[in-house]
């Protein structure tokens, strides 16, 4: 059972893992071919590995082979207590740090039944939607990037910046942000924060438009996305699928609204969903839900109360009773859960991660068969997947 | 009256070595400046600046890039097939030079004129493909090898239309000399007698050179770098250089075809053909920039169904009024 | 197991009736996430899963316990969940040690604590006895777990990591292989008594700045 | 470094390296004075060829193409570093090539996990000579924010699978700090694999733009 590959050096003098490349043997008939494509492949998402059958260029088998960015945050769960697993969360998934940040901390506040205060939630729901938009404008500038249109991943990323550079005025990172606290956020927002995020929504408008003109009703665009990569209702339930790639099937899930956590249930809001289930559904939808986090950042900055950041008393070393708890909030892929199971010491007994790409993820091999290549690369782009959130 | 260097220099030797001398010097201080240009103006329509380092707004930054690319170790992959792994990208660059000589850059001057120069120029814009299959097929690689596929495919069904829109600019001029057809446009371009003949030729030659938004044999994205994935150093910078220069040799087509080459007012006849072919190759970087990349299968039923019909009917058209008109 | 208040959900009452689970209870949702909770024999999770399908749910996760240090048996933990609203079914499901705990013993509880353990345990106990007496037995640890993936197909990868992570093999799952760690890996990482902290040369204490 | 004596000299000269720093510092146990001068000695190439391997190493240096890889959190901001506002292509390092064939630097963006470690040496034995190697990150540093006692998945660092030239710490480092990291590298390589005490004067050093971009009074609770 036991091995001492975790010790350090070990596994390198052993010459590590078996050939990496390895790839079954070839169709006898010679019709069909394998293709290995990543985990070093520019449209890969980082180091996802594809093993493509091909005929030609058509795709009669796919296998996804996940594990490349194992990063052992589970088990790191189990060796450290609760606070100490802060910074971890943000970088599970790193394009919505701040929403798998805010959401454990609300997972251990819910076990020990912690007030947060409303300026804190306020803020909360500010930055996590902030969060959102800068996820989902990543995934334009990605999405595009993988279609082949490398001018709009620049555009998007330049907004992206204008997000980043707020939050990082006040959280102190760009990306892995450590933000939350239990009971509350590490830091206050000043009124420059407010007024850049207003003003930061007003300039978006008006570059979506912008967007719009420039890949919406690009012909060569839709052409590529309309009828591509169909995941439909069935399979969504089939494998679990949740987030824009389930809404654009039509199915109008979303942790906000099914299962409201935080103060999510105050705001005003649409879940915007699209019949397609194609590429340009998911597209569809991620544009639409930008609109949707903008509508609800504006309405948390009108309602924001003064007040404290964090309960009277800080926590610094607890036991939470013994228990398990489930955790749901919508991260910018989809359900984020997390599964808290305490045997009432400070170090967590397991912690599991459902992290939504996972499962998004899953269902590749049946959505990929009888695609192109080409395709392959987009309809990947399209469902947005983390890697390092696959595979933890 | 037209002159060729043979014209200019008796010993048909040292016109050869001149011509030679003139047409590499051209192909890579173009080359280096094309891609300083792209990557300048790319830059700009994304909101950066582009190189700025390395001398003034960056301008020898391909000039470093290429000295860079020449002290780079040559890595010649296992399980190759030899000749044809080292012989493509020399092959890939032999056709582009040979088909840059073949047009009138003044009312004056050309380096070589030959009766049926658009003929040779297709003829050598052809072979550049079979040096992408080589590259292809020898690399041994299944990316490299997908991309030459692609490249093959693309090439053939793209150089009909191509041929097909020229061959209606042959008709009107009834010549097939590069020259006399810019004669022949007299004081208007052809692009006003053939719109729809020029689009096609256009958006066949952005084909034709795997220009973005039809770069497929080596879309990144995709195949990783398609054709050349396996290539290092200077022969990966051999099959850049071709590249850039195929886009000079269709922009000079183009200009030729239907912008009246050297033609215009008060300026001499060079600037207006370079200028020319500069804009036509700034329109190319521009769309390079704005479009996605269309899927395999969608850019064959682009050419065959769309463009091949078009270029058809548009010569049947040029026929019949060409006949009627006589 | 009284039929009390609150009401179950019609589908965890089928599964109820057709004896499939135990211990269907409702939960509070506000408190632990959970809406609804049973625990059910490995052997008779596929047939769960197909009467869930039926009704809508999809499978939402599937985990692992390791609890083999204080001398309990490991537990499958399935999550089911629908679209249409939030209703979160946890089935639980014993499984057999799958190797012999090689840590260290868990360390004696002292004072309130132990007197709540033992609480805790007699409570357990009194339960599991009166459903016994019931004709209710829990179900004894199942050897390994049977695989559901023929019913959500999401359930290959999520087996595969259980599999990877505690050694726990599924009947009947169609490509069981390693699928986070390198293939050639010998360990299962998420086991509480691999790589444990305080065998570390260093402990964590030493890593901090001071 | 083909000109340079090839492979041998630049292992030599950055082994004397450290000695050289511990005898700045006054550290007991370092080479004598001459011990140090014949270890130069040996590593200087026979033969020099000043004005072209410096021309070479200068357009090395300044066409820096990183390859398209990324591993993880650090690989946003590598393309943020790429992108509008930090823009890489300023410095000519900002043709990121997706084959290993084309690329003269790894950057390493990102946590370096077990299954993966194979998969890197063989892209670093893909990449033609003279090449590279950023590490960026704490992951490829040590470990980073993942390293704990008994961790299984990881490499803790990215130079137990391949030499590496410049170390940019951060979780992730912001684009200014790969942007200084590159530079870094850039000095690194036209004086000939050796670090001279650094000359340019940036676009921002690190810790002041840290300092620029912090908020005013800014105090960590919790």
């Amino acid at each position: 059972m036991t091995s001492d590959l975790h010790k350090p050096g070990a596994a390198l003098a052993a010459g590590t893992s078996a050939d990496p490349w390895a790839t079954p043997p070839a169709d006898p008939d010679g019709e069909t071919y394998y293709l290995n494509m990543g985990p070093q492949h520019p449209s890969m998402h980082g180091v996802l590995r594809l093993l493509l059958e091909l005929r030609g260029e058509e795709i009669v088998k796919c296998e996804p082979i996940i594990g490349y960015a194992h990063r052992a945050h589970e088990k790191m769960a189990e060796n450290r207590n609760y606070m100490m697993f802060l910074p971890n969360t943000s970088r599970v998934d790193y394009l919505s740090g701040m929403i798998y940040n805010i959401a454990y901390c609300q997972a251990v506040e819910k076990m020990l039944a912690i007030e947060v205060p409303e300026r804190a939630e306020h803020i909360r729901v500010i930055v996590c939607e902030l969060n959102r938009v800068s996820s989902h404008l990543l995934w334009f500038g990605t999405f595009l990037l993988d279609l082949g249109g490398i001018t709009p991943f620049l555009y998007s990323f330049d907004d992206r910046e204008q997000i980043l550079s707020i939050l990082d005025r006040v959280t102190g990172s760009r990306l892995t942000y450590c933000y939350g606290r239990f009971g509350g956020v590490t830091e206050d927002v000043d009124k420059k924060f407010l007024d850049e995020t207003t003003a930061f929504l007003a300039r978006l408008r008006g570059r979506m438009a912008e967007y719009h003109a420039l890949v919406t009703d690009n012909v060569i665009f839709r052409s590529r996305c309309e009828g591509v990569g169909v995941i439909d209702r069935e399979t969504a339930i089939e494998y679990g699928v949740t987030g824009p790639t389930l809404r654009a099937a039509g199915v109008p899930y979303d942790v906000r609204r099914a299962e409201p956590y935080g103060i999510y249930d105050r705001f005003e809001f649409d879940i915007p969903t699209a019949s397609g289930a194609d590429n340009l559904a998911r597209y569809y939808v991620r544009v639409a839900e930008m609109e949707q986090s903008m509508r609800i950042i504006e309405q948390a900055i009108a309602k924001i109360p003064d007040g404290p950041i964090m309960p009277e008393k800080a926590l610094k070393r607890f036991k939470p009773d013994v228990g398990e708890h489930y955790f749901a909030v919508e991260s910018a892929r989809g359900q984020f859960g997390i599964y808290i199971v305490s045997d009432g010491s400070d170090v967590p007994f397991r912690i599991k991660l459902r992290t939504p790409s996972f499962s998004n993820l899953a269902c590749m091999p049946d959505v990929l068969r009888g695609t192109m290549v080409a395709d392959t690369i987009a309809i990947l782009g399209s469902i947005d997947i983390v890697l390092p959130e696959v595979d933890r | 009256m037209l002159k060729t260097l043979s014209d200019l220099v008796p010993n048909v030797f040292l016109a050869m070595l001149l011509a030679a001398a003139a047409i590499m010097a051209f192909a890579t201080v173009n080359a280096l400046f094309l891609v300083w240009l792209e990557r300048k103006v790319s830059a700009r329509m994304q909101r950066r600046y582009g190189p700025t380092v390395v001398g003034p707004f960056g301008m020898f930054q391909t000039l470093v890039d290429v000295v860079k690319l020449l002290s780079k170790q040559l890595i010649s992959p296992k399980d190759i097939d030899k000749p044809l792994y080292h012989l493509a990208p020399i092959v890939v660059f032999v056709p582009v030079v040979l088909g840059l000589s073949l047009f009138p850059i003044d009312k004056s001057f050309a380096l070589v004129d030959t009766n049926v120069g658009l003929v040779l120029v297709f003829a050598f814009a052809g072979m550049g493909f079979i040096a992408i299959f080589m590259a292809g097929w020898g690399s041994n690689n299944k990316y490299a090898l997908l991309g030459a596929m692609r490249a093959v495919a693309q090439n053939i069904a793209y150089e009909i239309p191509l041929i097909l829109a020229a061959l209606a600019v042959t008709m009107i001029a009834r010549s097939m000399r590069i020259a006399d057809i810019v004669e022949a446009q007299g004081s208007f371009p052809y692009i006003l007698v053939q719109p729809i003949g020029a689009l096609i030729y256009y958006i066949s030659a952005v084909a034709e050179t795997n220009r973005a938004p039809f770069d497929i044999p080596e879309a990144e994205s995709e195949l990783v770098a398609g054709f050349h994935t396996e290539y290092s150093g200077m022969r990966f910078a051999l099959f850049f250089l071709a590249e850039y220069t195929n886009m000079v040799i269709v922009s000079m087509v183009a200009t030729s075809l239907f912008l009246g080459g050297y033609k215009g007012p008060l300026l001499p006849g060079p600037v207006w053909f370079f200028g020319k072919v500069y804009f036509l190759i700034f329109v190319m970087l521009w769309l390079r920039w704005t479009f996605p990349r269309l899927r395999f299968d969608q850019l064959m039923t682009f050419a065959w169904k769309v463009l091949i019909p078009l270029a058809l009917a548009n010569l049947l058209v040029t026929a019949t009024v060409l006949k009627v008109m006589s | 197991m009284s039929d009390d208040s609150p009401q179950r959900s019609e589908s965890l009452q089928r599964l109820y009736d057709d004896k499939l689970v135990v211990q269907a209870e409702v939960r509070d949702h506000a408190q632990g996430g959970f809406h609804e909770s049973c625990i059910a024999a490995a052997a008779a999770l596929p047939e769960i899963a197909a009467k869930l399908r039926e009704d809508g749910f999809y499978l939402e996760m599937l985990t692992c316990l390791d609890r083999r240090q204080t001398g309990e048996e490991m537990a499958l933990i399935y999550t089911f969940n629908r679209f249409d609203r939030a209703h979160r079914l946890r089935v639980e499901s014993p499984i057999a040690a799958v190797a012999e705990w090689r840590g260290p013993a868990p360390a004696p509880l002292k004072g309130a604590a132990a007197k709540k353990k033992a609480e805790a345990d007699k409570a357990k106990a009194e339960a599991a006895a009166a459903r016994a007496a019931a004709g209710e037995p829990d179900p004894d640890p199942a050897a390994e777990g049977a695989s559901i993936a023929s019913v959500f197909r999401s359930a290959d990868w999520y087996e595969r990591e259980v599999y990877d992570m505690y050694g726990v093999t599924f009947a009947g799952h169609p490509d069981l292989k390693r699928i986070l760690l390198p293939e050639d890996a010998d360990f299962h990482a998420l086991l509480k008594d691999f790589g444990r902290i305080d065998e570390a040369e260093t402990t964590l204490d030493d890593q901090r700045p001071s | 470094m083909a000109l340079n004596g090839a492979g041998k000299g630049p292992e030599l000269k950055e082994a004397a390296q450290p000695a050289l720093i511990k005898k700045a510092q006054g550290a007991p146990g370092t080479l004598s004075e001459r011990e140090e001068a014949q270890l130069m000695a040996e590593a200087e190439p026979f033969v020099r060829f000043h004005l072209l391997e410096d021309l070479l190493n200068a357009a090395r240096a300044n066409s820096l193409w990183p390859l398209t890889f990324g591993l993880a959190c650090c690989a946003i901001e590598m393309m943020a570093a790429g992108a509008a506002k930090y823009d890489l292509d300023r410095f000519g390092a900002g043709v990121f090539r997706p084959s290993a064939r084309q690329a003269d630097v790894m950057i390493f963006a990102g946590t370096i996990s077990r299954k993966m470690g194979p998969v890197i040496k063989a892209l670093w034995d893909q990449m033609p000579s003279p090449k590279w190697a950023i590490a960026m990150g704490g992951c490829t540093i040590d470990g980073g924010p993942f390293k704990y006692p008994n961790q299984y998945a990881i490499y803790e660092g990215a130079d137990k699978l391949v030499p590496v030239d410049v170390y940019i710490p951060g979780c992730p480092p912001r684009p200014e700090a790969l942007i200084n990291g590159i530079l870094e590298l850039q000095n690194k390589i036209k004086a000939g694999r050796r670090f001279k005490p650094s000359t340019h004067e940036g676009p921002i050093p690190i810790a002041k733009a840290e300092r620029t971009n912090a908020p005013t009074g800014r105090k960590v609770k919790g």
